[in-house]
């Protein structure tokens, strides 16, 4: 009784030779026109685009939209990700004519407006970090890393304190951390975790040395608790002459309430697309820029905005000249930037503090009930902070239900999955993220939800195992997809 | 409390199930010495509509001007669609699909991309993107030397005429892991590298040479040459590429007797607005030798429990969320947005838009041109054909021409000297579809004011 | 298996005292600033608006939109509708700041570039419809047929002629045109139709007199077909003294090809958001201008747009002293004549006329391919226009399957139903209209559909009667929602 | 072919099913003589970005001033999610929803926005809208004849205090059925309705008396008496209000002893731009015993065949697709998007929302009213408390002066001589929420400037 099962084509598929959707292609000129160009340079063939009409475009994609959930249509606690509202005002400002028309190397002249939203931007960054110098370049969380640990090398080799080759890590951290380090041609050694989520400071204590240029950490930690002995480990490492680095993805749990920057850390990155509300659009863009202690000020990413009388302007490597330079061509990713600003000065210094702790208070929340559904906290010891980790080692162990069926039966009840299997250090654990901007009702439906599949898990573990039965796909098979690569579309012939 | 929905009841509520007098009591934890203050720096918060107006009249401010800057950034008209459908909630505010089964409309397109990409380059395979054209350029590099199993060599050849702005990026980029850039100069006459310019390095150990086409200077270089060139020389060709000009041009796949190994380039023309410099995308393809060495992420078709098709990240064996440090690429985040943008740009244009689109931007660019060297003291540089940008010397600095334009309102171009001093008094400029008759007449009024 | 059935609870159910949108009110003023409205004229309870977040409002409005069927998602092939593609140009045309910005009261300095468009679009619908005179202010298909009618009633007084109490109507005709005729102060007489679908000539000669003050029509009339004797029944009614109104709800089917002026109408009202491709926003707005032919121009509603020179300026009362006036409290409905300026802009003269053509291409298509498959059409020998008439009146008597149930049955096959039900004289019929602006394939797919719902009907007739089944609702009880009238939430006590 | 996707190919096969030769062909039922020549006035056809570069030139042009005008159509800041989930495909290109099954979307935005306006008014039941606030009225006065079984009469009281657009309009569209509205003076000290007034006639035959509140002048009737003086003369009530209002002022449904029986009003306050006048749409709300007679479309709540609630167009024996010539109007079509965005508006705004943007409005335009009056010979006309509009008595005829203003790029308010030929040197000014202090610092200056 089904009817038609709304199967979706790729859009190469509807393709048909000579059809177009006419209104967006300026009239074809001449050949003549391109007389200029030699016909060896030429292509032979038409690039293989599809030849579609504009219906069939709006209609394909605006369906194939719909096979998502997303923010605007789900809870989605993905431990780690920070998935709040995406303002809408953030949205319409940032997509303004004049912003979306300015040229990246438009002069000063004509970039004031601009330049003026990106200057204060990097002040209440500093503000809410405690850092003393931003940069606004980086363009995502690990390009914000890249920067920071190109900055602790740079420091480093400025000094000539030439043996520092490894960087600190604990075991919990996320993968963008050590792949950073050594995109710096840094090596990367791992420091352990204690069984209550703190780093285990004997360790750290035993790993650090002469060849340490700095730790890598996040604080709250992806354990989803706050390391305690934050200020021991800071006096430990950079006791050895090395140097702190913040990873911002957490800074959500803390915003307003704690600054970086009093922790001792040297240096951080923000993912302004977490903590700052700006959407993730499927994997990106985001942003993420760098702040400094004073130390660290000289070597940041160019360009800054600099502020001269009442005129903003660019300050590039001929002011910083012991910079690292550029991380891309222009100055980065400024429409996601501007999101964050507009998200600022909407909640100002007052909003900023409700941040963390409303995030905080929904995660609190959450973790207590789900305790009393019977779920396992990893660290049942602690207060959670914007986010906590459940195990459901016991589950796989006495029922054979993984976190993974968990997680897809979940999708069934209209509930994004949290983040599952990371950090790696807890077996079959959930990482879950509730931010603050979810009302109570919603973080009680996940709870019933929970609720009603652990007892699905009881009674019917099987059934779990075939999760999910509502979207537009079953289980997909990733080991096929692994070994029968199929990357790109070939017509059949 | 702007986007925090709870009540006084709720907080009440939640605190008790919790067993905490209060949420200052949830950050029991931290040691009250690190507790903060007020914050200083920000004002207090606005309203959406005090905010808007404010972004307004900055917005307002920077608008209006007549732009023929592109040196890497190209102002092209983008179809209503691309935008209104990529904004939907549904793209715009999901996270990286890493719940397939929920995430089959981001996944599609990414396949739908990755397909459209190895067809408009000529290569088999893409990933979902990187950051930029620039830092897509390093990744490309650092690729190089981990595909180029012939080379143990850590230097590339760049030549000159490759965008400074990614020979400095890529740079910042690579130098942390030792890697040079040796750069190779190009022919005064021309603005091309010419192989005189690499017979220098002939013999040399490098893990890849560099071809940008359009080069910076919008100039087509012989790329069959050069390909065939590094490829007896045992380096790996790393194609930078305007996808526009595809439309037109040979794909790097083609390049050659075998082809390019890895092209990359900013996607931005394809449907992405200029918006101060990003979000961009970098694309990155490669072919079907290199893929496990590729960054980035990359989509697979397989079937679900059904057999039914589906779509799913795959190959995650090279990212950082599962290898870590032995990872191809840190990158994690990348620019899903605007690459989903140029998707549905792509498939609004099809093959002969864009072409049309491409055959547009060099008419133009060649028809300002001739206006702009018709007035006095004003010539074309180099000889080789273009794309759709060209070098114009002037009569006077470059710098202070152009400062006199924007006076005027017009961006007149790209001051060359920042990057080249032998090119002080030289623009680099370009005239896309977007520009009119009236724009180049504009355009050669004022530089003619300018220059009386 | 099912998990959550995603029920859509009323944003009023998500309403929590106190919970507010902050970002979206200006702050809260002291009541000392309403301290000059008297106390007996405030109100004394709050309106009992929802009280939510804007996570909230966004999530909750965004579901709600998916459970449509739309142009954007579907074939959509409602007769007397045309549903054909909403450019997206037009939309970001339209909404433009500088336009959405302009109050309508602003002075004509401040209002040229918006009069151009306007000035420019009553010459072009002058144009494609062969009429001497446009006003663009009904706001809809029935307020253009109001102002058409109160014209020729204004016609007729205007010369004394006072004896026309009767409005002529072919029995297949829309039901606004009977509504709007009894509107204008009309009696209705309604004129039978052939049983090729023509009028009955003999009986419009009958009904014709010195009380006929006009007779309303479409041409391909609400049957599918081209009415061939236009000529006669023009001579016919204008021979009794009265005029010629046509209904311009099917002008798609001629666009360009055939036009009304030269039919012999004298007054038209067009659907905007019909043939000029402006969307139908779930039932509105649309827009209904009127053209006019030279002796119906000095009763067209106000304003209108003049050009002095130059200048362009709004022609009102003063200027027309003989208007029928101001339908509405402004000019009509602005944005929607935006769209169809930049539709007409982006067609073109050669645009236009390939609308009637490719309309009608897909219409015979489509009739003729559900004929081979077994539908019965209404007029078997004529030619479709740019929609058909099919019957399922042997469906009904044999099988006890009803064109509603098939109607039904589309929907699980992702198709919306073809308009059902009208005209009247046709038992059982659908009127199927599916655009220029949809592909072959698609039509492909609805006679698949219907081939295979054909199937079904003869071998499960039960199945179809309990369809749909893959919407968010199976079929809903109409009698039960008339009878036990709920149409405003009350809160559970 | 913009739009039209068929490839020759589809044309060929196309008519080879119809079995006819070429496209012409299917015309052949159309007498030769009537085919239509070339179009002559129709220019040739744009491309999407010659159009929009067009119109956008088209859209500066007219954008840019400081607008004080109010008269009807009021600016409001209006939330970005309105609009941008309002143009989503699925709420933007359906059509009416004849199938509930497939428009439930849709069917439970109408029943919420029929609790929303049954709610600020008072009433006890809303249509889904009519075209706007003024034709609203004529439905509303065609329905009071139908509804009011205690009178025969077809003529209706109008207060001149109302909208003259309103009057005009519900003449032009009324007397076609040969209804009358017979006019009430206003007094000359308040700008008021005043029982003095109505005196002149009571007990003589009318279907119903208009009250607007706040009326033109933006003056605040005494609605509470208006009501019971009517119904006393056994007329019904028509109430015509201002959405805003409503968050601070008393709802119709409690005017005097009874409340109004039917209410419409202008809904472009909520959440819809002034878009040069539409569209808009307009609410209509009335008591329950009225609900047959109220003409547009109304949405009810039932259950499907398994029992599930949901949503259908009901009441349809009132509408003219089922009732034709008996049809309580000939409304079809609707404002629906609007109605869908002010639904949206309504829901970010809340109560308190809306009452702090009612405030403002009507904070601003005090002080803007105190700004003005403190110049030389310019005075308030009238003495009645005011919602967030204002009479201003200019020492010059208003149209000189308004000219003036609009030079310095400041729309100065409304020329109430256009109506009221005794109001020649008045101004009805209006400062919304979306006015900040500078801006009427703006229009004063301004103003002193011109009189000067
Ligand atoms: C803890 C942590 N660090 C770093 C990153 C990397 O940030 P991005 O994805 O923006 O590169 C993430 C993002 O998932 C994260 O969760
Ligand atoms: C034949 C016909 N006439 C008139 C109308 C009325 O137009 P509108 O709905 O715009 O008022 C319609 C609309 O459905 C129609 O199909």
């Amino acid at each position: 009784m089904s009817g038609k099962s709304i199967d979706q084509q790729l859009i190469f598929e509807l393709s048909r030779p000579g059809r177009r959707a006419s209104a967006q292609a300026p009239k074809a000129l001449p050949q003549q026109a391109l007389a200029n160009i030699p016909a060896t340079l030429r292509r032979k063939q038409k690039p293989g685009l599809p030849e579609v009409s504009e219906l069939q475009v709006v209609r394909h994609y605006t369906n194939l939209s719909t096979r998502n959930f997303a923010i605007d249509k789900q809870f989605y606690p993905l431990g780690s990700c920070t998935m709040k509202y995406n303002p809408r005002g953030a949205n319409r400002a940032a997509m303004l004519p004049g912003f979306l028309g300015r040229h990246p190397l438009a002069p000063e002249s004509h970039s004031q407006g601009f330049l003026a939203c990106m200057y204060e931007l990097q002040e209440f960054l500093k503000d809410v970090t405690g850092m003393q110098g931003v940069s606004l370049t980086p363009m995502a969380g690990a390009q914000g890393e890249f920067a920071g640990v190109a900055m602790i090398r740079a420091y480093h080799e400025a000094r000539q304190d030439d043996g520092r080759t490894e960087i600190l890590i604990p075991e919990a951290a996320h993968g963008t951390n050590p792949a950073t380090a050594v995109m710096c041609g840094y090596k990367v050694r791992e420091v352990p975790v204690n069984r209550d989520g703190d780093v285990d400071l004997e360790a750290l204590k035993a790993a650090c040395g002469p060849q340490t240029a700095g730790l890598m950490m996040t604080n709250p930690s992806t354990c989803g608790v706050f390391e305690r002995q934050i200020d021991a480990i800071a006096k430990t490492v950079h006791g050895a002459g090395g140097l702190l680095y913040y990873d911002g993805a957490n800074l959500n749990a803390i915003l307003g309430k704690v600054r970086p920057g009093d922790m001792g850390f040297d240096v951080i990155h923000m993912n302004l697309h977490k903590t700052f509300a700006t959407p993730h659009g499927g994997g990106g863009p985001g942003s993420g820029p760098v702040g400094v202690s004073e130390r660290l000020k000289p070597f940041l990413p160019t360009p800054i905005v600099g502020k001269d009388g009442e005129q903003y302007r660019w300050l590039d490597t001929d002011d910083l000249p012991q910079s690292i330079g550029h991380l891309s061509a222009f100055m980065g990713n400024a429409g996601v930037l501007l999101r964050a600003y507009f998200y600022a000065r909407v909640l100002g210094r007052e909003g900023m503090i409700r941040v963390g702790e409303y995030s905080t208070l929904a995660a609190n929340y959450l973790l207590k009930r789900l305790q009393a559904i019977g779920c396992t906290a990893a660290y049942p010891e602690r207060r959670a902070s914007h986010e906590f980790l459940l195990t459901f080692a016991s589950e796989a162990r006495e029922l054979g239900v993984t976190a993974m069926d968990i997680a897809k039966r979940l999708l069934d009840y209209n509930q994004h999955a949290p983040t599952t299997y990371f950090p790696l250090l807890v077996p079959e654990c959930f990482l879950i993220e509730p931010t603050e901007t979810e009302t109570k009702e919603t973080l009680d439906e996940f709870i019933d939800a929970m609720e009603k599949i652990l007892a699905e898990a009881r009674e019917n573990p099987e059934m779990l195992k075939g999760a999910p039965y509502t979207q537009p796909v079953r289980r997909l098979d990733d080991v096929k997809a692994a070994r029968e690569l199929d990357l790109v579309w070939k017509a059949p012939r | 409390m702007p986007y925090i929905p709870h009540t006084e009841d709720d907080v009440q509520a939640m605190l008790a199930a919790i067993g905490a007098d209060s949420i200052e009591d949830l950050f029991d934890e931290i040691p009250a010495h690190l507790k903060a203050g007020q914050l200083k720096a920000l004002p207090e918060g606005l309203s959406e509509m005090e905010a808007t107006a404010l972004m307004a009249a900055r917005a307002r401010q920077d608008a209006g001007a007549l732009c023929f800057i592109g040196a890497g950034a190209y102002e092209h008209h983008i179809p209503a669609a691309v935008w209104e459908i990529a904004t939907r909630g549904e793209f715009y505010t999901a996270y990286t699909p890493y719940q397939a089964e929920a995430s089959q409309g981001t996944l599609q397109t990414i396949y739908e991309y990755q397909t459209l990409m190895a067809r408009l380059t000529g290569m088999d395979a893409s990933n979902a993107s990187v950051y930029d054209g620039a830092s897509g350029l390093s990744e490309a590099v650092l690729m190089a030397l981990r595909a180029n199993r012939k080379s143990k060599s850590r230097r590339v050849l760049v030549p000159r005429s490759v965008n400074p702005r990614y020979r400095q990026a890529t740079d910042a980029i690579c130098s942390n892991q030792d890697v040079e850039l040796v750069e190779v100069v190009f022919d005064a006459a021309s603005g091309l590298t010419t192989p005189a310019a690499l017979a220098a390095h002939a013999g040399d150990d490098f893990a890849a040479l560099v071809i940008q086409q359009p080069n910076f200077f919008g100039g087509l270089e012989d790329v069959h040459a050069l390909t065939d060139w590094a490829h007896a020389n045992n380096m790996l060709v790393i194609a930078v590429v305007n996808p526009t000009s595809l439309a037109l041009l040979t794909p790097p796949g083609e390049w050659g007797e075998q082809g390019a190994d890895i092209v990359v380039g900013e996607g931005q023309p394809l449907g992405v607005p200029l918006s101060s410099g990003g979000p961009y995308f970098g694309f990155m393809c490669c072919r079907q030798q290199y893929i496990r060495q590729m960054p980035g992420r990359i989509i697979g078709r397989t079937v679900d429990l059904e057999g039914k098709p589906g779509f799913t990240l795959t190959l995650q064996a090279r990212e950082q969320h599962i290898r870590r440090s032995k990872a191809t690429s840190n990158i994690c985040t990348n620019q899903g947005l605007a690459m989903t943008a140029a998707t549905i740009y792509a498939s609004l244009l099809g093959p002969d838009g864009l072409e049309a689109v491409a055959a547009h931007c060099h008419a133009n660019t060649r028809t300002l041109v001739a206006k702009l060297t018709a007035i006095d003291g004003v010539s074309e540089v180099f000889s080789a054909p273009v794309f759709h940008e060209a070098v114009l010397r002037l009569p006077r600095p470059a710098a202070e021409v152009l400062a006199a334009l924007a006076e005027k309102n017009i961006l007149g171009g790209y001051d060359l000297g920042r990057d080249y001093p032998e090119l002080a008094d030289c623009v680099l400029v370009c005239a896309t579809e977007t520009r009119v008759e009236s724009d180049l007449q504009a355009y050669a009024k004022a530089l003619q004011e300018v220059l009386a």
